[in-house]
């Protein structure tokens, strides 16, 4: 129990495995600030947990209106989650708008805390409530939630009457007196956040005032809970039995910059990184731009072509070349990437899906760019194509892409989302050392008959030979090239062997790939196979199923192109393959080329997740029939 | 790289062949850029090694195979994106990149403009032929209006780009023009553009012997040429002519072309200031037939420091104020805590 | 379209605004724009439903929504190529882009420039806040040497371009400058940039609240407004400042401020010229804070046909001389043999 | 028998069935010229026939190189043919280097016609023959070919020595004496040619003393054939039996241009055709440039993407829109189409496609683009495909191109190939009535309720409204939109079904396409699927197999997205399914993962058509597997 609570409980206790909190409200009423807080906290408790954040597309749309909405779902447990839960157990609305666009998202029995002051006539108005319905008196309402109106605007400004501060600063600290309630109702401890706002506000900014008057609401908000009565339970979720070790709350983000920089920096290697802005991708680009002491160079470029193209002159002169982007973005470099092809030089390639086609719905997540990944470019140019499964997995799968792109001397595409991107969970930080170096030789002067276009018979890769070196002075280029010199040649046979030796290349890579492993039992009546982002809820799915009695193991892909080598022998080993996807069937498609294996699509193409109780109830009918 | 303590090798003309054969047109005036820049190449301070030609997809942008350094023949209009990252990976490079006015100006029109603004170091030729060559022969955004070719059987519509104008528009740092057929001005202005600290930028006047033979007749034949072009030269007054009695004058904001003499003398004319960029623009707009063309630098700027070697500052600036990065403590760079 | 003989109705600034809610951010410079462009429509011409507004992708991009006319928000950086196809399809149509500096400068650079040279006969907007707005504040274009920003927490690197040099190093025939809060003053440009027969390029300082929210304070705060802008007039001398008692006067190629009085009087400035594209390129080097920046109409050449109009001129004149194409001649248009 | 054979026939005859002949020598030598000649007369004596250019990939190499060959084969029959001919019957090499490239592919027994002064050591040199040795004087090559020696440039220089011309005047005609001998060897008329020459040298550049020059020298190589007493035997090769009616010769660039201005003139439209110059596509717009009569505009755009989108500005204005390309153009224009899909707006893009990766080998063929045109878009981005199959094909498939667009408001991509669209073969000119019309509605100010995105329930297809009309002011874009109002929607169910939507519509261009044929026995052993332009190869190859007593069929695809509905029936008709593909197998992995069927690929990338005889090995061995 925490040392803030002040006073013993005079409420019932209740012990939970795992609750799904969501936070909403106005764009500017720092919802992501809060959820960002509470996961904190529930991360330093020892529970497992993760993250899921939906912003407006709007910048900034007009205050209190739907599209203004933006919110932070924080699931947080005693057992191993994988998602940030399907409907929220509790949800805290901070305006109408914010209580419009997610009441359909909480379970039924949910608890509902809601800033009673913000449900104004001209409030209701803004969301789009019919003239005179206000929810808050709304009885099917009342016996579908479990409803707790808090006037928080008026509570925060009487707490900090005092402060000598304005009221525009005040009302800003609305969202802290709504983090304190939570506290209390989950019994979580202050000082993380407490800490936050000190060194954020105090140092940072420094305006040590504005950190104080958070603290203050936060605190008022706490005590509220405490001594309202308002509350009838409050409770408990204990620690999860995570895996030793030391842990952080990372976000795929994050991952993915930490990933890029230690893979290269495994390889003794420099980054350039050269991108294009563009939602949900710019991320990287922010990260990775701080981290110039690591030799990390980033380039804002002017489009996404000159961004891959900068990457490849990077890769030509001896860097790890790296560029990132989302769908539209993926479209404009694929001439350049069918280059890094030809030239057979290392290249990464990020792309955060989101919901197309077109522009789409940016802010959305979705997994349709499988099928451009592997074939979006003319002719045959084959890239290696690998997709993190989860926010923390995007740092695994960063030091594997750069490992595999020095390895065969190709791009390698790396299939992230906006899910996973903006997602967040508890990541056990990895013993560097554990992880092993990767190693390039490039050729020297003392190189023996050197040859541009030799290839090494174990990886079928072309020697990187970098400008600088004496002696092996060459050139190349994006006209097909005589295997072993590099020379531009027009012979029909030789084309045929070296489009077939890329090929070969990549599928190559299946040598060190890691076989695909079985969750469940290793045969039986059903395979759910994923890839990508999905993993958090088709295993949450999977566990469920087999809870509930089902003959349904699960399996998920991280590399896309080439398979694992046992991909195959494991889809033979069930009656039945279920591809769950948010696309229209891309993975099916390529896995009923290859195997001619009649495996069945879950597909769903809403920007969202895959509910787990959605998937569970999808899986159950195609067991029935 | 070579290390830097042995001594530069004397390097001839041909130590930059390559052993591939050169397959350009007959007459092409390609060859005479080509033969220029591996005779100027061994005049200018650096390794062999150290060489990296680059350019797009053209006739011109075959140029790397036939130099005998580092090269990437890559894709249509992409080389200065390409460049831009082989200078950002290592800046001790020294980078050139040859492309047509296609390239350049057409689909790779905007890394032009960009890669301008940044001054990246490198120097680009720009082998203009006003036509598209290497597709046989459809007009190029250099092509003047009106040009009959296969796609425009009545004559091309838009009018064509200024290449001079949009590079000093950029804000580019060194901006030249010369010609395939005058080997020592080629030369001179090719080794003063290489020298040049930041992105040089030179047209080059560039005979297509087989789709546009009759572009540059007037700024290339023995019987046009002194009153068809001017060279311009810093702190030099605009003479020009057979006879050299011919001068640019200004008008208000505008240059007149004066006849010398009756009472029109040379310090009447305009005297070429490079480090002047209005004045530089206003000299790119003298066209023929109105105005002889300009040949020669018409703008440097050598102060401006280049975009490649800001980037490494930079990095060196941040391992300055926070120490060479530690993986290990970036990967804690958060709350943590120990489940055990 | 609308039969040719009923009269225009009068239109009010409302008959132009959608049902679509206004999505840009409270106290965003876009508001400002739109209901001025709103204002201004009525004063044209034209009917509502031969208005087309034509975007590429940003906050800015969003304008056609809030246009009850046609409209049509494309992807990032190809409103200019959309918008030609427009004009292509159907000259009488009234076209006009509203893009972010972003979209046209970054992404779209290339479109720019040669939809320029081309002189399409359509108007554009560049709403230039100096950040990328919707992609939530990386740095544009145009955003100052330096600049702090998400993607360069330690400063930008590149210098910025300079959209009036560039339209003008391009060959664009209507070339101006205004601000989102001087309504009266973008109303004007805007109607004039309208009317013109060719490409209008507009540039519209504007404020992004909330990323860029003081770039533009020097030029539209009362306090510092005068000194730091001046409004330039065909024919008129360049004066400025809050008591008009500033000039430009010519000094060789450049341009000095001076101040008005003791012995230097309004003669002694330079007179605005809007047909000398030379001087308009001299004047878009003015920059704050040496120079006061100019707002207004820096060229106009209402001379050059359009690039819509040549088109259909083409076509005309291709049926003039060799009659309405027949297909069944077409099909026939070579050697023919009978089998039977 | 031609009026222009002066005397008796002192030789043997003999009848042909078909023959393939092949002219080839320097760039400069007028190879395409002498080839097309020989095509039209052999299309007007009656004769089927199929051509194939193969041009170098410099625009003008040194002289005398390999990389300057260029070549043209003809074939020409009294029977049906599908092909120019895996090999050459007969050879004209007019230079040693023309000689050197292309003798591998002439029939050992076949003619062989050599300008025998051209083999001077320089020129042996200069095509890398080793030094001492002359072709010519090689015995392997004389008994394994008939060997024809001819003094072709001095012979023309006497024959043209009275002219007054210069030598290099001179010069220039050997291609016209070389075919004269040529026309001699098989029995053809001069008149064609000679008139040719007169319109062309004599009226279009007004210089009848060129035109006359080579009009001696055809004659003097004809009366050469004649008198020489070289050759020993004479050739006829009757009239085909084509279908009766007028015919023409007709390249596939031709057709694609008459048929796309036919179809749009059905429509009773413009064309707006846009493109940047690319080989080979170039050739489109080239012979559209010439049609401004018919309202044809053509913009050459700055590059790729500007093209595609003034495409669809041009089609939002009420224009057919069109663009066209080659592969690297395809993978640039993808976002653009990306936008046409989700405007729903109809566009054509027209892809020509070659040899890649990247710039690959720009001069050659190969049908490596399928899985581009499916899926090289980010997101669920369902374009329809349609793949002319011949040269003569490529009127009828561009008319269909322009009605599937307009009637399903959406993306048609048109995949040729250079193979095809560089040949010719004769065609049969339509009756242009017989063409149905293409009806479109655009709402007008009467219409009631428009929405801009409500559909026909038939097609799915949305209404196209163009502005310049009062009252129906409406703004599409590239968001997602609500199904019927168009307006921008991030609502999940409404992108859902939008996205299934957009899906359903390309699969319902199925309603209106031809059912598969097949050619053979409608069920049994084997069926050969192609598409595109392996349309003659594999037929050929079919026909030949069944005349060897195999149990093959053929068919061939021309509607790749969506399939016709009869593909599945078709496929399941035969017990092994084989797939002749230009490419590693693309048509085959679309066919596997919707049906399931082992299908197997029979693959080649070499930059060049499939050799009749290598297919009908290549079906033999698999058949005996
Ligand atoms: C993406 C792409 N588009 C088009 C082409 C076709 N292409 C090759 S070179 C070229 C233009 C050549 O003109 P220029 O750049 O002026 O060079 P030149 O041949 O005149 O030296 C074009 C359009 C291509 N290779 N790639
Ligand atoms: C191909 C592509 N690349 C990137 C993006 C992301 N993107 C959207 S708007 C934008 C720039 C916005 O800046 P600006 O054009 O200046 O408009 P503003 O929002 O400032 O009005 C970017 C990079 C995109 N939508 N498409
Ligand atoms: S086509 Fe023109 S530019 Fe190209 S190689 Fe020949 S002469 Fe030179
Ligand atoms: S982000 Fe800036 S430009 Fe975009 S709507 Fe908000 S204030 Fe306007
Ligand atoms: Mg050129
Ligand atoms: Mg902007």
């Amino acid at each position: 129990m925490s040392k803030n609570s002040v006073t013993e409980d005079p409420v019932e206790q209740a012990d939970l495995e795992a609750v799904a909190i969501r936070f909403c409200g106005d764009s500017g009423d720092g919802m992501q600030l809060t959820g960002g807080q509470f996961t904190s906290t529930s991360a330093l408790m020892g529970n497992d947990f993760a993250t899921f954040a939906d912003f407006p597309a709007e910048i900034r749309a007009p205050k209190g209106t739907i599209y203004g909405v933006s919110g932070f779902q924080v699931q947080f447990a005693s057992t191993d989650i994988y998602t940030p839960g399907d409907r929220a157990n509790a949800m805290v609305a901070m305006n109408p708008a914010g209580f419009r666009a997610n009441i359909a998202d909480v379970e039924p029995g949910g608890i509902v805390i809601v800033n009673e002051d913000e449900f104004t006539k001209a409030n209701l108005k803004k969301c789009g409530y019919e003239e005179g319905y206000n929810p808050l008196e709304d009885e099917r309402i009342d016996s579908k939630f479990r409803m707790f109106r808090v006037a928080m605007s008026r509570l925060t400004r009487e707490s900090l009457a005092e402060s000598g501060m304005g009221a525009k600063d005040i009302d800003r600290c609305r969202n802290m007196f709504a983090l304190g309630i939570v506290y209390w109702l989950f019994d979580r401890p202050l000082e993380t956040t407490i800490r936050y706002l000190q060194e954020y506000y105090g140092k940072q900014k420094a305006k040590p005032e504005i950190a104080s008057v958070n603290v203050r609401a936060l605190k008022a908000g706490y005590y509220f809970g405490e001594n309202a009565e308002v509350f009838p339970v409050r409770y408990r979720i204990a620690p999860a039995k995570l895996k030793p070790g030391l842990y952080r709350r990372i976000s795929g983000h994050e991952a993915i910059v930490l990933g890029l920089v230690t893979g290269v920096q495994k390889a003794q290697k420099q980054l350039m990184y050269a991108s294009y802005p563009i939602t949900p991708a710019s991320d990287v680009i922010h990260g990775l731009a701080r981290l110039k002491h690591f030799g990390v160079k980033t380039m804002q470029a002017e489009d996404e072509i000159a961004a891959v193209c900068a990457a490849i002159g990077a890769a030509f002169a001896g860097d790890i070349g790296a560029t990132g982007t989302s769908g539209p973005g993926l479209a404009l470099k694929s001439e350049g990437i069918g280059l890094a092809v030809m030239l057979e030089l290392p290249l990464i390639v990020i792309n955060v899906q989101r919901a197309g086609p077109s522009t789409g719905l940016p802010t959305k997540t979705e997994q349709a760019d499988l099928l451009q990944a592997m074939f979006g470019r003319p002719s045959e140019c084959p890239c290696i194509i690998v997709a993190p499964r989860s926010p923390a997995d995007c740092f695994e799968m960063a030091v594997e892409a750069v490992r595999l792109a020095v390895r065969y001397m190709c791009p390698v595409i790396y299939l992230a989302d906006g899910y996973i991107a903006n997602g967040a969970e508890p990541w056990r930080i990895p013993d560097l050392d554990a992880i092993p170096p990767i190693t390039i030789e490039h050729p020297t002067s003392a190189t023996k008959d050197f040859l541009p276009y030799a290839r090494d018979p174990e990886t079928l890769a072309r020697r990187w030979s970098i400008p600088g070196v004496a002696g092996l002075e060459h050139r190349i280029g994006s006209l097909e090239k005589e295997e072993g010199t590099g020379n531009v040649s027009y012979d029909p046979e030789n084309h045929e062997k070296m489009v077939r030796m890329r090929a070969a290349k990549v599928q190559k890579a299946a040598d060190v790939i890691a076989p695909l492993e079985v969750r469940g039992p290793s045969s039986g009546e059903m395979l759910l196979l994923g890839w990508g982002g999905t993993y958090g809820s088709i295993t949450t799915a999977g566990d469920r199923l087999r809870s509930a009695g089902h003959d349904v193991a699960t399996a998920h892909l991280r590399h896309l192109n080439p398979f694992p080598r046992n991909l195959e022998e494991v889809l033979r080993s069930y009656r039945m393959v279920a591809i769950p996807e948010l696309n229209l069937g891309q993975l099916l498609k390529l896995v009923r080329a290859q195997f001619l294996i009649d495996a069945v699509g879950i597909n769903q193409v809403q920007g969202r997740a895959f509910r787990v109780d959605e998937l569970v109830t999808r899986v159950e009918s195609l067991i029935k029939r | 790289m070579s290390a830097p303590t042995t001594p530069l090798p004397t390097y001839k003309a041909k130590d930059f062949a390559s052993d591939q054969d050169v397959r350009w047109c007959p007459g092409c005036g390609d060859y005479a850029v080509l033969a220029t820049v591996r005779k100027t190449l061994p005049k200018l301070n650096h390794r062999k090694e150290d060489y990296v030609f680059v350019s797009g997809i053209g006739c011109a942008a075959r140029f790397p195979y036939y130099v005998d350094t580092y090269g990437l023949h890559s894709i249509h209009g992409r080389a200065l994106s390409v460049a831009t990252g082989v200078k950002l990976a290592n800046p001790a490079l020294e980078v050139c990149v040859v492309c047509g006015d296609g390239d350049l100006l057409s689909i790779g029109g905007n890394h032009t403009i960009h890669t301008l603004r940044r001054n990246v170091d490198i120097t680009i030729l720009l082998l203009n032929n006003k036509i598209y060559g290497l597709t046989k022969g459809q007009y190029s955004p250099t092509s003047e209006f009106g040009k009959v070719t296969k796609s425009t059987p009545m004559g091309s519509l838009d009018f064509p780009l200024n290449p001079l104008a949009i590079a000093i528009g950029a804000g580019c740092t060194f901006v030249a023009r010369t010609i395939d057929i005058d080997s020592p001005h080629l030369g001179a202005v090719y080794q003063r553009g290489m020298e040049h600290t930041g992105t040089a930028f030179i047209e080059v006047y560039q005979n297509c012997n087989i789709f546009n033979h009759q572009a540059w007749f007037y700024a290339s034949q023995k019987e046009t040429r002194a009153d068809s072009t001017i060279l311009v030269e810093h702190g030099k007054p605009l003479i020009f002519g057979k006879d050299r009695d011919k001068g640019i004058r200004r008008r208000g904001g505008r240059f007149e072309v004066v006849q010398l003499g009756n009472g029109v003398s040379e310090d009447d004319l305009v005297v070429h200031d490079e480090t002047d960029r209005g004045h530089a623009f206003t000299l790119s707009q003298m066209c023929h037939p109105e105005f002889p063309e300009p040949l020669g630098v018409l703008h440097a700027d050598p102060e401006r420091p280049t975009y490649d070697r800001l980037v490494h500052d930079q990095m060196a600036q941040a391992i300055e104020q926070k120490g060479r990065g530690s993986l290990h403590d970036l990967l804690h760079d958060a709350e943590t805590w120990e489940v055990s």
